[in-house]
């Protein structure tokens, strides 16, 4: 078992494929020569040269629409949208081109791309760029929405995305970029649309994602040591498909619910997975669905304000606690 | 107005001794099936058979025709919701077309996408595009996978006027010169974006060709009324295509016979224009030309029969197949034929 | 009491506001000498001429961003994106900039303008010209949502929308354009931010929305011919801000909530709504929380699928029924 | 590579006796702001007091200062995250620049916003954009705005040249030509995006210059290291632009001293280009010409040590204004100042 940072685990998985298949390619703003604005993508240039790893101009439309035509005709492209939030400059590619083709067309046209994109808060960017917008993809049938908590998820989860024969969206935390963890050695692909229970506990199950995945785990841990409150973990993973089953009966063991979401509050995933419960598990409920989000604000940059809005460890475990009360 | 339009870049022929019998009638035939599918579907609008919008090319065949003769097996079209034309010339089938219009089983979509999404992969059709400006970053995809997979292909991508003032058309462009891609954009200027004229919301005159300079590339103006002229600068950019030299734009100009779409009369627009592109349509002028270059009427009548005999049997057909089943709703979301998104 | 269409009502409510204030403003495609692609905004360049309602380029970012920069600077504009799908290509300018620009500058910059749209199905458009799309709005903070269900509504929260000084999102259902209603005579103006209890009822409660509204209506007619079901019907109205107050007391006397969306599932306002419902009133509720949606799934264009996405009156009845058991 | 560009449309002047004294000491003087201002906020970096990322235009300050040294009261500026320079031209305070930086309540946004979008309306500074392309069509709405309140001022946006790829370039262009708006577009062509060169993803040469025309404006290049000649361009657009004649796209020539942003140490430069660059480096440059034209070294000195004295006293205000407080997280998201969006 290798031990990688969240960003070389980006390099690796796409490494694993483009070398498995030479239909993937990749393109993108500053992802060639210079590897990238977050050194995601070092050294595939060298490896796969200039044809395969495009540099493009800052033309997000013609990069989303670039990758779209080339998957369906065909190749298997990656594209990377450098912050998350730049989404919104080519949302309709997203929306309404590559999301719909495929059931417009009554499945003529396939549309096996990934767009990877850095997704999320705490590097005080301020409201431009820092949004966790993987609720917008969420809302939009007929994409996939994956967001890894750990390198060894980035590696696998990103290999089977780039195998997926259809869309998929890929977000990047890009607080996690420099933490480490284990990636099995040689090839790794992971499942779309599992979650994974971290920690198995009996009083309460916590769903979280991306960076509130890390911080769930502390604070249920204290919650153990503190409290005696013994809290399930659940990794998210995959919004779309969403793995309810696991949620579900982890939720009917616990008989609580507790989602923490770094987006915004209103129509987050935390809403969706919450009205799913309470519309199919009501009865097995011993209390109130709660869900801990970033207040529905425009993210601030100062330091100060940034940490304010972000779920903590410290809310997290406050909220958990106040609500088995 | 209908003035005959400036030609550049391609010798002014004088006599189309270049194009050949058999294209010449291959011309004529395409822009006929045009012309008599899109009729049959207005009759079928005021049937109430077709239930949602329509955007007709009717006037403009000429375009669509000039390029489906130029086309090979296995090159790529994108075009708009005025796609009717496009989707045709490429040999998809007048049953499925007409079907899908009506929202049957039988068309091309089997109703899930209707009259504005045309698409036959097999055909080389590869989707009308509803949102303006959209399928231009789509189209230089298809080139890129192309000219990765040096297949040869080339990608003609359709679009009117008014798309040339949104952002996916710049950003299109300058990457398919950039990157020196094998794709074909042909803009139909044919006056209007809705019931607005681009002239009155474009800072030039020429609203594609005024701006191939841009991106680096020869301004071209062609008569979109005249198949010939079309095939013509198709044949030329194609080659240039697909000896790597890189996208072409071309400006056909041209005009629509009938509203924007299903709901729109027509009435923005000044008297007399339409009567005077009308002098200019296509059908009449190109089967003049046929009679010109020696065709004999009779041959002419019968190549206009047996059209208006396969539309009125794709009609009939169409309009037996039942509509799609509760079942196909929730098919074909995923690649897995599924619609599922969540176990 | 004038008796006006639900399109008629949308000039209606132009021509007041732009009587009452010179900054009001208007610019869109086919607006002005057009009158609208719907005719909703006939007449409007004759009495205001053509420096007040401007015919645009089709160049969607160019539009909002000149209402926004606008909307800076002194005018109160009003723009159109001619459908609502459109908003994907023109969704950086709504979410990145109109919705933060306050936020960011600490207050120094206001953004009073309206953002009027074509929205929703049953026209038989397909994917790309039908969708239901409030709830992208509704994720962004910074933005309010109005969806009106009635002519009266739509002239009078138009008519707020425009005195608001903030970026309000008007969400018109282009199958309700052709419906009838009474207006109030002379200057009419509602409350952004109110829902409205159509109907009350003691068994159940059912939340709806724009098309869904008239639906649910008849829907809850017929739960009480047949079944006895007495049901409390309430037009949201505004996404944001959202009457909580009154849905969550009408829920209260009912026990039981239902949600009637017209948007695919996932991410809807209902589930913020659900979401709400089971934080806050779990021990008050009587039984499930029930959502009916168009199903996650982008938009047929045949007759006979699109009737079967779309929540209809049956279903709506179906639905409440079975979940009153 | 820093050779001398080409100048075109207004005649090259041989001596600068059209600027005068008064305007060029305060070009000087403005250069001088932006240069000391941006080279604490690196110091700062480096002693970790700014937390966020943040772009400098160390070298680029000509075109800000010319611009600035043109513009009256009552104009607007648009310009982009690299915008310390165009927001202090206008008069913001560096107290209040250098403390929204360091996320300080003396910040101009309270440190709600950060490096990447100082603002300061009082000034005339109406925000900086930190998406790419987005404040061009922001910035025509200004411009129509005084339009239609008959106001007199102009706007002028300012953005790099890796933006005239984006759609939104396109758009705002084209819209304000057809509504001829008083606004001036002004891309500082500093040769790189990010890391990338302009010139790899480019299918002109001049990114702005070379487009003019696809929006029926006059092609304009200008040194953009020497502020007098950037005042130049400033003061005809910006009376072209009052005069009701519309808009204006100049392409200024220049280049950043540092990288891209705070992360970046620029090593994918080729080797001496930095070097040919900063041998043309505004400041020294224009400091040369002021003693050429009289003025003694110790007014020079003076000047700079004014400006000093002024950077390091903001500096120690800035740094000693506490964080913002829990209180205003919540505030300003609606004009009514609350972020309440239920009741
Ligand atoms: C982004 C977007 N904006 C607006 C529309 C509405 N719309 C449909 S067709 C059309 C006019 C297009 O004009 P043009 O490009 O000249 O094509 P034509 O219809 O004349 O073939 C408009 C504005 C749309 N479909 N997409
Ligand atoms: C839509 C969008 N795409 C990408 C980025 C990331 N980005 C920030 S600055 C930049 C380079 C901009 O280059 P240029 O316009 O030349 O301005 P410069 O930084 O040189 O001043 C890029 C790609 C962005 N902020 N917005
Ligand atoms: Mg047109
Ligand atoms: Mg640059």
């Amino acid at each position: 078992m290798a031990e990688l940072t969240y960003r070389e685990a980006v390099a690796d998985g796409i490494r694993q494929e483009m070398k498995r298949d030479e239909n993937v390619v990749f393109l993108g703003e500053d992802i060639a020569a210079a590897g990238g604005v977050f050194k995601t993508t070092v050294g595939l240039l060298d490896e796969f040269g200039p044809i395969r790893v495009r540099d493009t101009p800052i033309s997000e439309q013609a990069i989303l629409g670039a990758a779209m035509g080339a998957a369906m005709t065909g190749l298997r492209p990656i594209a990377e949208i450098m912050f998350s939030d730049f989404l919104a400059v080519c949302w309709d590619i997203v929306a309404n081109q590559m999301a719909k083709a495929r059931y417009m067309t009554d499945g003529q046209i396939s549309v096996p791309l990934v767009v990877r994109t850095a997704n999320g808060g705490g590097s005080r960017f301020g409201a431009q760029h820092s949004q966790s917008v993987e609720n917008w993809a969420m809302a939009i049938p007929g994409i996939k929405v994956v967001a890894p908590s750990s390198p060894a998820d980035v590696k696998g989860l990103l290999a089977a995305a780039i195998r997926d024969d259809n869309p998929v969206l890929f977000f990047e935390q890009k607080s996690l970029y420099a933490i480490k963890g284990t990636v099995p050695d040689g090839e790794h692909i992971e499942e779309l649309g599992k979650s994974k229970v971290l920690r198995q506990g009996s009083d309460v199950t916590i769903v979280a994602l991306a960076l509130m995945v890390p911080r769930a785990l502390e604070a249920a841990d204290r919650l153990q040591e503190i409290d005696g409150i013994s809290a399930t973990v659940i990794d998210v993973r995959s919004l779309v498909p969403l793995d309810t089953s696991t949620i579900l009966s982890e939720v009917s063991r616990t008989g609580r619910m507790i989602t923490v979401e770094e987006n915004p509050r209103l129509c987050g995933w935390g809403a969706e997975l919450s009205s799913i419960v309470a519309e199919e598990m009501f009865f097995d409920l011993d209390g109130p669905i709660v869900r801990i989000t970033t207040p529905h604000i425009p993210l601030a940059s100062a330091d100060h304000l940034e940490d304010l809005m972000i779920p903590s460890v410290d809310r997290i475990y406050e909220e958990v606690r106040k609500s088995m009360n | 107005m209908a003035k005959e339009p400036e030609k550049k870049s391609i010798k002014n022929y004088l006599s189309n001794d270049d194009i050949g019998e058999t294209v010449r009638k291959e011309l004529f035939r395409l822009q006929l099936e045009c012309r008599h599918v899109e009729q049959k579907a207005y009759d079928l609008f005021l049937q109430n058979l077709i239930k949602g919008t329509s955007h007709l090319g009717l006037g403009q065949e000429a375009i669509a025709a000039g390029f489906g003769g130029a086309m090979k097996e296995g090159d790529y079209t994108f075009c708009t919701y005025r796609g009717h034309n496009h989707t045709l010339v490429r040999g998809a089938s007048m049953t499925g077309v007409l079907g899908e219009l009506m929202g049957r089983q039988c068309g091309l979509l089997g109703g899930k996408g209707g009259s504005m999404h045309l698409t036959s992969v097999e055909h080389g059709a590869m989707g009308s595009y509803a949102i303006i400006g959209a399928h231009l970053p789509i189209a230089i995809g298809a080139a890129w996978s192309a000219q990765y997979r040096k297949s040869n292909q080339v990608t003609v991508c359709f679009f009117g006027d008014g798309t040339t003032n949104i952002g996916a058309f710049h950003e299109a462009l300058n990457m398919a010169q950039v990157w020196k891609l094998p794709v074909i954009f042909v803009c139909e200027n044919n006056l209007y974006m809705e019931y607005t004229p681009i002239s009155e919301v474009t800072a030039v005159e020429n609203p594609a060709a005024d701006r191939a300079g841009a991106y680096g590339l020869e301004s071209i103006i062609v008569d979109g009324n005249d198949a010939d002229e079309v095939y013509r600068h198709a044949k030329a950019a194609m080659e240039k295509a697909r000896e790597g030299e890189g996208p072409s734009l071309i400006e056909a100009k041209t005009y629509r016979h009938s509203g924007h779409s299903r709901a729109d009369p027509g009435d923005y627009r000044p008297d007399g224009e339409l009567e005077s592109w009308l002098e200019r349509d296509p059908l009449p002028m190109y089967r003049s030309r046929l009679l010109e270059f020696g065709l004999s009427e009779d041959e002419v009548l019968e190549m206009e029969a047996d059209v208006m005999k396969r539309v009125d049997e794709a009609t009939e057909i169409a309009k037996s197949s039942p509509p799609p089943t509760e079942e196909v709703m929730a098919t074909e979301v995923w690649a897995d034929g599924s619609s599922t998104w969540r176990n």
